[in-house]
């Protein structure tokens, strides 16, 4: 390792944060429902980002492991959401998220 | 060395980011959310994270994003998304003033408790045990089961129940309504 | 850091650079005549197998053939189809032949095992492994890179929007997102018994016949393994990818010229790394045979370089039973390849899965291995039986309903 | 190797299976459900909910043994400090198995009038109950994250599970996003909290806050870390500015599972809010009372408000969920003026015993709604409702009871519930927060009475409007029973209830 300048902890901090609100903001403009999803997978990896980068800072493994559970959970979350969605869009091609108007709201 | 390693990566992660939300064709949303997790990984490995930065990319890149893909594929949504429109005037300056907010009050957040992050921590009781006897070569790997195993035990049985609820779940969801017996969405007006 | 070589350790200096280019390059050069050599040899053994002569124009024994159909395609018009997604349809090829070469740096190609040593040799006077990277997450990269070669056939065919080669891409990520759950179960076996995700370990662990992990996991492991390796691959019995009959030409039908060789390249340069994952998992990798301590020795033959021969050869015999498979095994309906990856492979393999980890638990416990053994099997079979019966009851209802699935 | 191999072994924590139970009960319940609903063609009809009833009946009596051996050992933490073993996870532990109790009796009658038989549903329900007691008795966050997770994913199922509306799967996706985009604000917030504390599990959280100096706590990043939870929970607990996916998807989802929304998912979301701020974090509950305050005024306007002019029935009770939910939040804010104090108020059993009565009511009233909402259930407009005291008078008054005691009216249980937490509210003077809360109830009055009106007053739809006679199938009518029933035992001898929620306050470290 040749150490010119480290990046600390700090720096993944404020990447994550900005990848964070990119991904709120994703969810907030888009309207296609996988585009949505795609949007609150970003904001999960700034999260796991932000533990790795405790995790490192503490010398504590345990964020590591939280990362893991949070894949899991991803991937839970990726497999039934998009179950619904071929559900609706088997239905209704090409909808998006502002014909979902059956509801009113 | 690593500052160099992370600006790439952050360059790729935050691209790909801003691709994901910018570009109107799902299928290139997509790849651009692999730049980003591919992104996410390399700055896993720079962080000596090496397994998740593995599992990161199976479980993701693998099998998420393929899903994604799969879906758009198989049911044929890939037209684009007209961007121009926008449907609630208020939408975009609403989000960008949320986002932002969220993104300041993080990194003010952050910036203020600063002096918990800047000494880099050279000593932190891994590190430590690191330096004085040499680490196996997979320790971070043999760290990470030992606590899955023992402190986070209860947790990873949870994941188990998660992954049958989502199983059950996605069989529920793939049935088909049966043909013959379809209620219309409007009971008052289907014929009773 | 990310692999502990012994060359790494310590200062670098402008030899141990240059040692390290000179394994890049070489996997490089190697791996691509060898695609070349794998393209001739392949024809040349079918042909054989099918009473013909096959490639014998161009150079000895045609052996030039690969290299002369390479130049014609290079030479050929490229096209891409008004419909096609431009930049995806040129991402496409390079997706899929990126990841074949990948797996390569961590492949042990060679090094002295002996007596437990962990694979260094000198080289230059430089201390080193011949392998490129050896991180210790091995096994894991060969399963990440596995799975991000979906990507070049799934967006291939879809990036040309034509139906056919789209039918072909959602196939072949179908069938490769499924038999990954097999691989991957398969290979756990083989961590389970060598206690490590490190390729060089692996190697290292398999240091006589009785712990290859062929035989340590029990041989069904293996089987599993290739069989989802195959499909994997998309090779036959499982290339519905580019069944011809049903599919024109499969995901690549709209491919041509460079574009199209590298789709190919890409096929060969895939089973021949495959082979050698298996080499490296199942069969000791540059390990000699060795059976009660008689080991067969070749090394004052070649040298240091005894590990490469031996895994050469190793890796020649997966080549041909490749090719065998190819000329002798009929293709699969899809709903049978869909049904032997999670009916039969995937629980077979948990099972299976299960079992070792009940017996190396019981290892570390000190019980009795045969009551474990006794209690797994009847466990595994009532199991076994559960899901058979799951299944029968399930297809009845389906044919009551009249439902597709 | 082998030497290595052998010095890694490593010591699993000790295991209580005991006081796992409940949770054990449920999720063999719901794995055998599968496997022998997998094995056999079909049940015979009915048996899916009964074996639901029994497994949650079990789980009560469960969680009364462990009621007892609590008050005989005292609190403890299980599985390595991963859930808590107190008396808040017991009383949730029965809340939410009463709850799925009602709720499956609803469904079997709902499912068959739809035409959607099947296992799926109720091993769902017990399921879900699993996420739901591990959040409410977490002792981690990162436990309790999986559990909101476990609970959230199956309800998103659940939402989008009747196969022949639209609406139902548009809620399923609407809750889905919006769930997903929340649950990122929650972890985000965990991540936080855990780079600042060093730790998810609750009581290393409370050590490395206790010990540490007051200018070495990286208050920033805490703060912002209860923020972001604050943010997730409060679209869980449906709580204003976060609910606008409440009316939408109570609307659009199969009405049972409405009303187990209603019920176990909001108890649940209440028991990990109270988790994470009394329990977790008591050292913060100066800056996070205001935001609890600002939340519950909120929540209890816009609920009251919103409700009255809404049309269709599930809405009504969608936005009166978010009334009530701003009653809770008004509990939570008592509670959170002794945070951490050995004296625990009243704040916190009072919203452990809103949670029970309220549940046992919503479901009741959903139970209610699903019957007259017909084939398709479609017909939850206040049309719907017209003319029901002449034709079904039994299940009108029934209605009237429970809409009666959400409203609050004496000698019903939800007069217990939000006479407990005014009461609590008052106590730790938040005398303006208690005046609103009076004056939304006197609002949300109205809404039920718009309702009974309907039931009681307007003449049922004839000629063309007529829509086919109301059916009450005897499982649903005996989980209404159940829940009319206990609404007034509650109302009228409610002494011994609110005795035992007292002794909810001691939580475990």
């Amino acid at each position: 390792m040749i150490a010119i300048a480290h990046p600390t902890t700090l720096y993944y901090l404020i990447l994550a944060a900005v990848l964070f609100g990119v991904g709120v903001v994703g969810v907030m403009v888009r309207r296609n429902p996988l585009v949505l999803f795609m949007c609150v997978e970003l904001m999960l990896n700034a999260v796991n980002l932000t533990f790795v980068a405790m995790a490192r800072k503490l010398g504590d493994i345990g964020g590591q492991t939280t990362v893991f559970f949070v894949l899991v959970v991803a991937a839970a979350e990726v497999v039934v959401g998009l179950g619904i969605i071929v559900a609706i869009l088997r239905r209704r091609p090409g909808a998006t998220a502002d014909d979902l108007d059956e509801l009113k709201g | 060395m690593e500052l160099v390693v992370f600006i790439i990566a952050g360059a790729m992660v935050i691209g790909g980011a801003l691709g994901v939300i910018i570009r109107s064709h799902p299928v290139h949303c997509a790849l651009s959310l692999v730049l980003t997790l591919f992104g996410i990984a390399v700055l896993f490995i720079a962080q000596n994270a090496q397994f998740l930065a593995a599992v990161q990319v199976i479980v993701y890149a693998g099998a998420i994003v393929v899903l994604f893909l799969f879906v758009i594929m198989l049911l044929g949504v890939d037209q684009a998304e007209d961007l121009r429109i926008e449907p609630f005037k208020i939408q975009r300056p609403l989000a960008a003033v949320v986002g932002v907010g969220i993104v300041g009050l993080i990194i003010t957040a952050a910036i203020t408790s600063r002096n918990a992050f800047t000494p880099k921590p050279a000593v932190s009781p891994a590190v430590a045990a690191a330096t004085t006897n040499p680490p196996l070569h997979d320790e971070n790997i043999r760290q990470l089961a030992r606590d899955l195993f023992s402190d986070h035990v209860f947790a990873f049985e949870l994941t188990s129940v998660l992954l049958v609820i989502a199983v059950v779940g996605t069989v529920l969801l793939a049935r088909r309504p049966d043909r013959a017996q379809a209620v219309t969405t409007d009971a008052r007006k289907a014929p009773v | 850091m990310i692999g502990l070589d012994p060359l790494l350790i310590g200062g670098i200096t402008l030899g141990d650079v240059l040692i390290v280019l000179l394994k890049v390059l070489v996997i490089f050069v190697v791996g691509l005549v060898g695609t070349m050599l794998m393209v001739w040899f392949e024809r040349k053994v079918i042909s054989g197998m099918q009473n013909r002569i096959g490639p014998n124009k161009a150079g000895p024994f045609g052996i030039l053939q690969t290299l002369a159909d390479g130049i014609k395609l290079f030479f050929k018009e490229d096209l891409i189809p008004d419909q096609a997604n431009r930049f995806v349809f040129k991402l496409a090829p390079y997706l899929a032949f990126v990841p074949a070469f990948l797996v390569w740096a961590v492949i042990p190609l060679g090094g002295d095992f002996s007596n437990g040593k962990d694979g260094t040799i000198v080289l230059f006077g430089h201390a080193t492994k011949l392998q490129l990277a050896d991180p210790p997450i091995g096994v894991l990269l060969l399963l990440a890179l596995s799975s991000i070669a979906v990507y070049g056939i799934m967006l291939a065919g879809w990036s040309s929007g034509s139906k056919y080669p789209l039918l072909g891409s959602v196939r072949a990520s179908a069938q490769m997102v499924s038999y990954e759950a097999a691989l991957g179960l398969s290979l756990a076996g083989v961590i389970l018994v060598t206690g490590t995700l490190s390729t060089n370990g692996i190697v290292t662990a398999q240091s006589s016949f009785s712990k290859w992990s062929l035989v340590a996991t029990g041989f069904l492991p293996f089987v599993m393994f290739l069989v989802s390796a195959t499909a994997e691959l998309n090779r036959p019995p499982f290339d519905l990818v580019e069944a011809e009959q049903e599919l024109v030409g499969g995901f690549n039908t709209e491919y041509s010229s460079i574009r199209f060789a590298l789709f190919f390249l890409a096929e060969f340069m895939n089973t021949i790394t495959m082979s050698g994952v298996i080499v490296t998992l199942f069969f000791g990798g540059p390990q000699p045979i060795s059976v009660n301590g008689h080991t067969l020795d070749i090394s004052p033959v070649f040298g240091p370089f005894t590990g490469t021969i031996w895994f050469i050869l190793k890796l020649l015999v997966f080549l041909y039973i490749y090719v065998w498979f190819r000329a002798t095994l009929p293709r699969l309906r899809y709903d049978q390849l869909m049904n032997l990856g999670w009916k039969v492979l995937i629980p077979v393999s948990l099972g299976w899965f299960m079992l070792l980890a009940a017996f190396r638990i019981g290892q570390d416990q000190g019980w009795n291995r045969w009551v474990v053994g006794i209690i797994g099997i009847v466990v595994l079979v009532a199991a076994g039986s559960l899901l058979m019966l799951a299944n029968r009851v399930s297809a009845r209802n389906r044919d009551r309903e009249g439902v597709m699935f | 190797m082998a030497a290595i191999l052998a010095a890694d072994s490593l010591r699993g924590p000790s295991i209580d299976w005991l006081g796992l139970s409940p949770l054990l009960i449920l999720l063999g319940a719901a794995m055998v459900l599968l496997v022998v609903a997998v094995l056999t063609p079909t049940w015979p009809r009915g048996l899916y909910a009964w074996f639901t009833v029994a497994a949650s009946a079990a789980t009560i009596v469960l969680a009364f043994v462990q009621w007892h051996r609590i008050d005989l050992h005292g609190t403890k933490t299980l599985v390595g400090g991963a859930i808590a073993f107190d008396h808040f996870a017991v009383w949730m532990t029965i809340t939410i198995a009463v709850a799925i109790l009602l709720v499956a009796l609803s469904t079997d009658g709902y499912l068959r009038r739809e035409g959607l038989d099947g296992p799926e549903l109720y091993a769902l329900y017990m399921l879900c109950a699993v996420g739901g007691i591990v959040m409410s008795a977490a002792n981690d966050l990162i436990v309790l994250f999986l559990g909101l997770e476990i609970l959230s994913i199956a309800l998103y199922v659940m939402a989008a599970s009747h196969r022949k509306r639209v609406e139902s799967q548009e809620a399923g996706i609407k809750y889905f996003v919006l769930g997903g985009f929340s649950s990122a604000f929650f972890l985000y917030g965990v991540a936080l909290i855990y780079g600042s504390a060093g730790s998810t599990n609750f009581s290393k959280i409370i050590a490395s806050f206790g010990s540490t100096v007051s200018l070495d706590r990286h208050d920033g990043l805490v703060l912002a870390g209860v923020a972001m939870l604050i943010v997730g929970l409060g679209f869980k607990t449906s709580s204003a500015p976060f609910h606008f996916w409440a009316p939408d998807v109570y609307q659009g989802s199969p009405t049972p599972v409405s009303g187990f929304m209603a019920s176990a998912g909001k108890a649940a979301a209440f028991a990990a809010l109270l988790r994470v701020l009394i329990a977790a974090l008591p050292y913060w509950r100066d800056d996070y009372r205001p935001v609890i305050w600002a939340l519950a005024v909120l929540t209890l306007v816009v609920g009251a408000t919103m409700a009255v002019i809404q049309t269709n029935v599930k809405r009504m009770l969608a936005f009166s969920s978010i009334n009530h939910a701003g009653f809770m939040l008004v509990g939570v804010e008592a509670a959170a003026h002794v945070a951490g104090n050995p004296s625990a108020g009243r704040g916190m059993s009072s919203v452990l015993l809103y949670l029970l009565l309220y549940s046992v009511l919503v479901t009741g009233t959903f139970a209610i709604v699903a019957v007259v909402s017909r084939t398709g259930d479609n017909a939850t407009d206040l049309a719907a409702f017209r003319g029901l005291g002449r034709s079904r008078p039994t299940l009108a008054i029934a209605l009237t009871v429970l809409l009666l005691s959400q409203a609050g009216v004496p000698l019903t249980s939800g007069f217990i519930a939000k006479f407990g937490v005014i009461q609590a509210a008052v106590d730790e003077r938040s005398y303006a927060l208690a005046i609103i809360a009076m004056v939304t109830a006197v609002i949300a009055a109205f809404l039920y009475l718009r309702i009974m009106v309907s039931v009681w007053v307007q003449d049922p739809e004839a000629g063309d409007d007529a829509r086919e006679p109301v059916r009450v199938p005897w499982t649903g009518g005996l989980a209404i029973a159940l829940s009319v029933g206990f609404t007034i035992v509650v109302g009228v001898a409610p002494g011994w209830l609110v005795d035992l929620s007292n002794s909810v306050t001691n939580l475990a470290h």
